[in-house]
């Protein structure tokens, strides 16, 4: 049979390589593992790899590349202003478009051919808010955040639910992307006399801004979102990790056996262990897959139709790893984790569960 | 030699003009991206290439012209509007560049126009109000053309191209006429020039005006080509990617940013093959085109045509030597 | 009659250096000047304070009975004044030919005139004599910079003639000329001075081409005026054999 | 070493050479005696300095050899030039390093010999140089022409050479210095240095040398003893303006 | 006041960072006239040489002492031959922009090759925490702040107190004349890069602890070093540390006092004041303009 054709288009050059990467290689492990085991109905994926140089532009042209191409589906690209792009390429094209982009205005298109790998902000910021404000009693915060549309819809989100939440940023403290010196900013935070530190940054600034933070002797909590407790910042903070806390959707370190499982054959395929944009990566496969099958068929009209309100158990498609489900937008709903770094090692305190649950 | 350059152009025309309809959406994409850059490289061409003023800040006039336009587009005001302004401000923002340039040469003004380009790309993303931050802008749309819609992707081509042969006229114009000496001469040796009753001061400015111009229509034409713009595109490093596109095309070749830019944005596309190396092959590729070609693309010909002359020249030399005869 | 240029009380030091300590002369009208003294003597200072390419300390400069201090070589140039360099400087990589041409352009029309008109700016026969004039017709295509020292001088000499100035400035025009050419050189300048009642003031070292080409003569020493007169006069002049012709 | 005992120091034999593809010496040969002063003469544009240049390697040679009291020193390298033969060089032009001092200028110019025989011979070599002299600690770019002309000249007198080139050393000096620098030749001359000359100040070079060569076009003309060629009733003609005032073709006279 | 000291501390770190990466550039830039656009790949490479060999077992110190001998040889005597040398005559543009190129190169061959990852780097001096009051430094970032006092002097010192050094400029300003007075040049080409490659592994193992190493870690490095070479004197080798503190000390004190978003502003106001005012620098000599 034929094989099923897509084109995953993401940032593996410029500020967004290190993302992309993961993306890329967890994508590259899912497909290796479906084509050995027959495919999807019997055919197999056929991907290719292009690197928008984490630049629009060419994210456009890739995009368009794509739909000349007539690929079944499009993953990536991840930066925001990217996927907003390039995501009206494949609309136009009715070509459905994964991202791991966190963006909220992603989604906030009315586009019935974008989904997410992961929590828009909109979806994690409330959970991390909710967390400070009721286990951390925090009524101040301090946010520091990379000044990137990354670190910048995160910053607006927190805030924005911080004050739903009844609680108060107190200092808002942007820091450039490639930061190197946080003194300043751990200064600004310290002298806020917040309850609670939010960072919001990359993976080389939050581990330099946790070392900063334990120089200048900072003891109140330090929360973060996702990337602030990730394997990568752990191993580039050393000590300084310990303590930190943070509410993640995806991590290879959660309490799950096909995580687990995956952690290992990720790190037995690439050298090194993911971070959550491999599980982005490496899910959104398997999500599509799932997709296809419940279809029946490969039609793209059909399968975007179908991820609408679709539903994956991780016990039907382990490749899925954990349980998921996605609204008629795009956004996806799953089970999630606070978690503190304690002696170099990243630890569930919690288990949140997937807010269609509640 | 005015005849081959006319039949190189006339060819090259004709490919621009015959060609894309018949290129998928894509390909139309890349050569609208490429003449863009062509634009923006024909006014550094000229700043850099003609008037040796070191300029390391081209990008952040490029950014000046898509943001103007991509702003008042959003605000609903006609792109046919929007781009004069857009020209106008460069222009007049050029001139104010060019001050620097009167006191300070070579790498301290290549440094000052690069403390230029960073400070405009800290406005772009700071000033969220009006620029839309590191969110950028995004749904800029494109302008209709005396009623003619240019959505299209074609169609908003043929307008790109049409700007291109417009400007690249004015361009090869101005550099005949003796403005083009003054620039030439300004470059080689702005003493003697200037007691040559040549005015450096205004000549300077205006070479940076110009160039400023350029980039800001190019800059306009982009940010309608990729219908979003973002502080990003507009960071110092666009800047020195387009001075390496001129110098490996050739600066002070009048087709230099033809050939310079296909380099820098067609080049890397054609490279993908190469998957994840494609990038370093590129940069490889620039350095051996540098060994080879140290003077850009462009030097090829002149550097074939200087060597017949000098086969000449020392022919002639030697019938002279023999007419001359003497005591041997 | 008011001389084209009167320089009174010049003053410049560099440092300790007092390269030109006070220094008063004036060209008359078709005058040639010649200008001598010993190395270091403060000439070609005074020259560049005159042209503008130096701000001296004190001192006043008037050409045509008009103080010209702090204008610059530009505007200078286009006031009627051409000069020559004792360093090379010729546009290094523009053909002789354009280097005489734009040597004259800007002195036809306006700024925004010359964005239009043709590339030579109507120059090219007088550019085309004066190459034949030096005897450089063999090299007129070929780059400046990859000229001989003497034929890069001789491009230089004559981009100073090419806008019909009223007044030029040489600085050791004959430095590298063979002398064939230096006689050729100082028949052109009598014969400018006649026609045209040019002026001319002449820096040089070639003492056979001063005396015979200049009507007055100024010696400089140690940034000082020692002595201003007709060649005899200077000849005769025990002080300035001491201190600078020698024997 | 061999050398044939005549009394020939440098000798071009058949030098083609000249600038990328364009050769400016057209089979040049020409001998230069040892411990004589040997004038090049010629028209601009001649050569003169070409040849200077091809014996320094600054030109590229296509054919033909430069030899040295008979030993090839084609493409010898400008270190063994200096050291091993002796040989120093006083080109045309611009030759300063501007944003050095005027010292150290000499130090570098001394840069073979070692640095404590350098520092002994400078102040020798500034006595004879007084202007120099008072701008010792100045940068040497703030000298005015005829002061750099002479840091130059003394520049290569540092080396006590065997073989001096050089390349119009009146360019921008002071009559009473040429006339010194002169004389300095001469005595160098005398006590056994092999001086080749280029010189445009024709009547008072000829005047101190004991032979003169004339280039034109690449070639060699004429090649007189320079007394004989002082008394030579076309001198005149042939070199202060006579020849090339005849309505020649430029092209075919100085190309 | 606490906060001020803490923060001139941190701004003093970061500027003997920067002015470790400047140093490279003014050398380079008197001692053979050129602007190397890889400075920051220039450190990025040993960083990762340096990991290679710490990764077989060796030592620090060990891995540097390799790491040094590759990059002369490498970013020293290859560099020369395959760049300098053909480039330099040719001017400032086509070696600029070869080093573009070879940026672009080295940058991506790190990451398609080795990794887009970053690596955490173990800092020669630890990192013990020393308090001034409640200002807080640490042992690796004064010990920085003192290996880049040191270097600066030491290259300062080379380049313009031996007669090897002074040769080393004169072959950047006049390359004829050079060859004329017998002065080896090619071989003064080659010290000059090979001590610039030395410094750079210098710089490498000072910074890359803070810095961490990763493909882009020059990118950031670079540009900072330009403004701080550009504020001290391109054409003086103290010039780079002055300039090196003066951008990391105003960019965190504006950070505080200022705006955080704003806070390159003020390092690239001091920057564009210095170019108009001085351009060549605070402790550049002035290049004479003589006609
Ligand atoms: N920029 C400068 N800095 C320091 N000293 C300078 C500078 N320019 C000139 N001088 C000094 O001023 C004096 C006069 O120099 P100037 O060039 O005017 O001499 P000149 O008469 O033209 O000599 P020459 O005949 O050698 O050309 C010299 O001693 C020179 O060293
Ligand atoms: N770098 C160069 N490239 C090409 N041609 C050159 C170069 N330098 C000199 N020439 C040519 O070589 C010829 C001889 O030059 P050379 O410098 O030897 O002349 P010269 O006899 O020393 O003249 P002058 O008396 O003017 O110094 C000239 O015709 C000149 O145009
Ligand atoms: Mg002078
Ligand atoms: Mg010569």
């Amino acid at each position: 049979a034929d094989a099923i054709r897509i084109t995953s288009i993401q940032e593996l050059s410029g500020t967004g390589a290190t993302a992309g990467t993961n993306f890329k290689n967890g994508m590259a492990l899912a497909i290796k593992e479906i084509n050995a085991s027959g495919g999807v109905l019997g055919q197999k994926i056929d991907v290719t790899f292009a690197d928008t140089q984490s630049n629009p532009g060419v994210a456009k042209g890739l995009a368009q590349k794509a739909v000349d191409d007539d690929v079944f589906a499009v993953f990536g690209p991840g930066f925001s202003g990217s996927i907003l792009v390039s995501m009206s390429e494949t609309r136009r094209a009715k070509i459905p478009n994964f991202t791991g982009g966190e963006a909220a205005s992603v989604t906030l298109q009315g586009n019935p051919y974008v989904f997410r790998t992961s929590f828009g902000q909109q979806t994690s910021m409330p959970k991390a808010a909710r967390y400070m404000v009721q286990n951390l009693k925090a009524k101040t915060v301090a946010v520091i955040y990379v000044n990137n549309d990354f670190g910048k819809g995160g910053r607006d989100m927190i805030t924005k639910s911080l004050e739903i939440m009844g609680a108060k940023v107190v200092a808002d403290i942007s820091t450039d992307p490639g930061k190197l010196d946080f003194s300043a900013p751990v200064l600004q935070a310290k002298q806020s006399n917040a309850d609670v530190i939010f960072v919001y940054t990359n993976e080389e600034e939050a581990a330099r801004c946790l070392r900063e933070l334990k120089k200048q002797g900072v003891t109140k909590p330090i929360f973060g979102e996702t990337v602030l407790t990730g394997q990568k910042v752990i191993e580039l903070a050393g000590d300084a990790a310990n303590g930190a806390q943070a509410h993640i959707g995806l991590s290879v370190d959660a309490p799950v056996p096909t995580m687990r499982a995956f952690r290992a054959r990720f790190e037995k395929a690439f050298g090194y262990i993911p971070d959550h944009n491999g599980i982005k990566g490496y899910t959104s496969v398997y999500v599509m897959k799932a997709g296809i099958e419940k279809v029946g068929k490969v039609d793209r009209a059909a399968f975007a139709k179908a991820m609408q309100g679709l539903s994956v158990s991780a016990a039907k498609h382990p490749g899925v790893l954990m349980d998921v489900s996605y609204n008629d937008k795009g956004d996806l709903d799953r089970e999630s984790f606070i978690v503190e770094v304690r002696n170099g090692k990243q630890e569930v305190k919690e288990v949140l569960p997937a807010l269609s649950k509640k | 030699m005015i005849n081959r350059n006319v039949i190189a152009g006339a060819i090259g025309l004709a490919v621009l003009l015959a060609v894309p309809p018949f290129l998928k959406s894509y390909g139309i994409y890349l050569f609208s991206y490429w003449l863009v850059y062509v634009i923006a490289n024909m006014g550094l061409n000229l700043t850099v290439g003609y008037a040796g003023q070191k300029s390391l800040g081209h990008a952040a006039f490029f950014g000046i012209g898509a943001y103007t336009v991509a702003i008042l587009m959003k605000a609903g005001i006609s792109f046919w509007i929007g781009l004069p302004l857009a020209m106008a401000g460069c222009f007049a923002i050029g001139l104010v560049l060019g001050f620097p340039a009167l006191r300070v040469q070579t790498i301290y003004l290549a440094f000052a126009t690069l403390g230029f380009n960073t400070a405009v790309w800290l406005v772009m993303r700071n000033e969220e109000g009006l620029t839309g931050g590191t969110y950028g802008i995004n749904g800029i749309g494109r302008p209709e053309f005396f009623g003619l819609s240019l959505e299209g992707s074609l169609a908003f081509y043929y307008l790109i191209l049409g700007a291109t042969i417009l400007l690249g006229a004015l361009m090869w114009g101005l550099l005949r006429s003796p403005w083009g000496k003054a620039f030439t001469a300004l470059r080689d040796n702005p003493i003697r020039a200037e007691s040559l009753g040549i005015n450096v001061q205004a000549y300077t400015l205006l070479a940076f005006a110009i160039g400023a111009m350029y980039a800001g229509i190019a800059g306009a034409l982009f940010a309608s080509l990729v219908d979003f713009i973002e502080p990003g595109p507009f960071a110092i490093g666009t800047s020195f990617m387009m001075y390496l596109m001129l110098v490996v095309g050739g600066p002070g070749y009048f087709l230099g940013p033809l050939l310079g830019s296909a380099v820098g944005v067609l080049l890397p596309e054609w490279l993908r093959f190469a998957q994840a190396w494609y990038l370093f092959i590129f940069g490889v590729a620039v350095v051996l085109l540098m060994l080879w070609l140290p003077d850009g693309l462009l030097s090829l010909p002149d550097r074939l045509k200087a060597r017949r002359q000098a086969r000449e020249a020392s022919a002639a030399r030697a019938a002279a030597a023999a007419r001359v005869g003497g005591a041997q | 009659m008011s001389p084209v240029l009167k320089v009174s009380k010049l003053k410049k030091a560099y440092g300790a250096i007092q390269a030109v300590g006070g220094v008063s002369f004036d060209v008359r009208p078709g005058e040639i000047f010649g200008v001598i003294g010993p190395n270091g003597s403060g000439k070609t200072t005074m020259f560049n304070s005159v042209l503008g390419q130096i701000t001296p300390d004190e001192g006043q400069i008037e050409l045509h009975g008009q103080s010209i201090a702090g204008v610059s070589p530009q505007k200078l140039n286009q006031m009627g004044v051409g000069r020559t360099f004792q360093t090379l400087q010729v546009f290094g990589k523009m053909t002789v030919r354009d280097n005489l041409l734009v040597a004259a352009q800007e002195h036809h029309g306006s700024m925004f005139s010359r964005m239009f008109a043709p590339g030579d700016s109507g120059n090219g026969a007088k550019a085309d004599a004066l190459i034949n004039q030096f005897r450089i017709a063999h090299v007129a295509d070929k780059k400046a910079g990859d000229l001989s020292y003497g034929q890069q001088k001789l491009v230089d000499i004559a981009m100073a003639f090419m806008s019909d100035p009223a007044l030029v400035l040489l600085d050791e025009p004959c430095a590298g000329v063979n002398p064939s050419l230096v006689g050729g050189l100082s028949s052109l300048l009598k014969e400018l001075n006649q026609t045209r009642k040019s002026s001319f003031v002449v820096i040089e070292h070639n003492m056979d081409f001063v005396m015979d080409l200049c009507h007055r003569i100024m010696v400089m020493v140690e940034g000082k005026v020692m002595a201003i007169g007709t060649p005899a006069e200077i000849r005769a002049n025990k002080e300035v054999l001491d201190a600078y012709l020698g024997s | 070493m061999s050398a044939p005992a005549n009394d020939t120091c440098i000798e071009f034999d058949n030098v083609l050479a000249g600038y990328g593809e364009f050769m400016i010496l057209n089979n040049l040969s020409f001998k230069a005696k040892r411990g004589k002063i040997t004038l090049l003469l010629g028209p601009n544009g001649a050569g003169k300095s070409t040849v200077l240049k091809a014996i320094f390697g600054l030109t590229k040679m296509r054919s033909g050899a430069i030899k040295l009291d008979g030993e090839n020193i084609t493409g010898a390298s400008a270190k063994d030039l200096l050291v091993k033969h002796g040989i120093a060089f006083v080109p045309q032009g611009r030759n300063l390093f501007g944003q050095l001092s005027v010292y150290e200028n000499l130090e570098l110019g001394g840069i073979t010999l070692g640095m404590k025989t350098t520092h002994e011979r400078i102040p020798e070599v500034l006595e004879f140089f007084p202007r120099v002299k008072e701008r010792m600690h100045s940068l040497a770019s703030s000298l005015s022409g005829g002061e750099q002309k002479q840091l130059e000249v003394g520049r290569a007198l540092l080396l006590r050479p065997k073989v001096l080139l050089i390349d119009e050393p009146s360019i921008g000096l002071s009559p009473m210095v040429v006339a010194d620098v002169f004389k300095l030749l001469r005595k160098l001359a005398d006590q056994g240095t092999t001086v080749l000359m280029v010189e445009q100040n024709v009547k008072s070079a000829l005047k101190m040398a004991d032979e003169a060569i004339a280039l034109e076009s690449g070639r060699l003309v004429l090649h007189k003893r320079a007394d004989e060629l002082l008394a030579d009733p076309n001198l005149e003609r042939i070199f202060l303006g006579g020849a090339h005032a005849a309505p020649a073709p430029s092209a075919a006279s100085t190309v | 006041m606490n906060d001020f000291i803490q923060l001139l501390l941190s701004g003093l770190a970061s500027g003997s960072i920067y002015a470790l990466a400047a140093l490279g550039f003014t050398l380079l830039w008197q001692a053979s006239g050129t602007i190397n656009f890889a400075q920051g790949e220039f450190v990025m490479l040993p960083a990762f040489m340096m990991l290679a060999f710490s990764s077989l077992g060796l030592p620090l110190l060990l891995s540097f002492a390799f790491t040094c001998f590759v990059a002369v040889i490498v970013l020293g005597w290859a560099f020369k031959r395959g760049l300098a040398d053909p480039l330099l005559k040719f001017g400032m543009m086509p070696i600029v922009v070869a080093t573009l190129g070879l940026s672009i190169a080295m940058k991506n061959g790190i990451r398609a090759g080795v990794s887009a990852e970053a690596f955490p780097f173990p800092s020669l001096f630890g990192d013990t925490v020393l308090h001034l009051g409640s200002a807080a430094i640490t042992v690796g970032d004064l010990g920085t702040l003192a290996a880049a006092l040191l270097l600066v002097l030491a290259t300062q010192a080379f380049l313009n107190k031996t007669v090897t050094g002074r040769a080393m400029q004169a072959v950047a300003q006049n390359t004829d004349s050079a060859t004329v007075l017998g002065i080896n040049v090619p071989r003064m080409i080659f010290y000059t890069f090979a001590i610039n490659a030395l410094l750079a592994c210098a710089a490498a193992l000072l910074v890359t602890p803070a810095y961490l190493a990763k493909f882009d870690m020059g990118e950031g490095l670079s540009t900072k070093a330009f403004f701080a070479a550009i504020i001290g004197g391109f054409n003086n080798s103290r010039g780079a540390l002055l300039g090196g503190v003066i951008v990391g000390v105003s960019e965190n004190l504006a950070a505080h006092y200022v705006s955080a978003a704003y806070k390159d502003a003020v390092a690239l106001v001091i920057f564009m004041f210095v170019i108009l005012v001085k351009p060549q620098g605070l402790l550049g000599k002035k290049v004479e303009r003589k006609v």
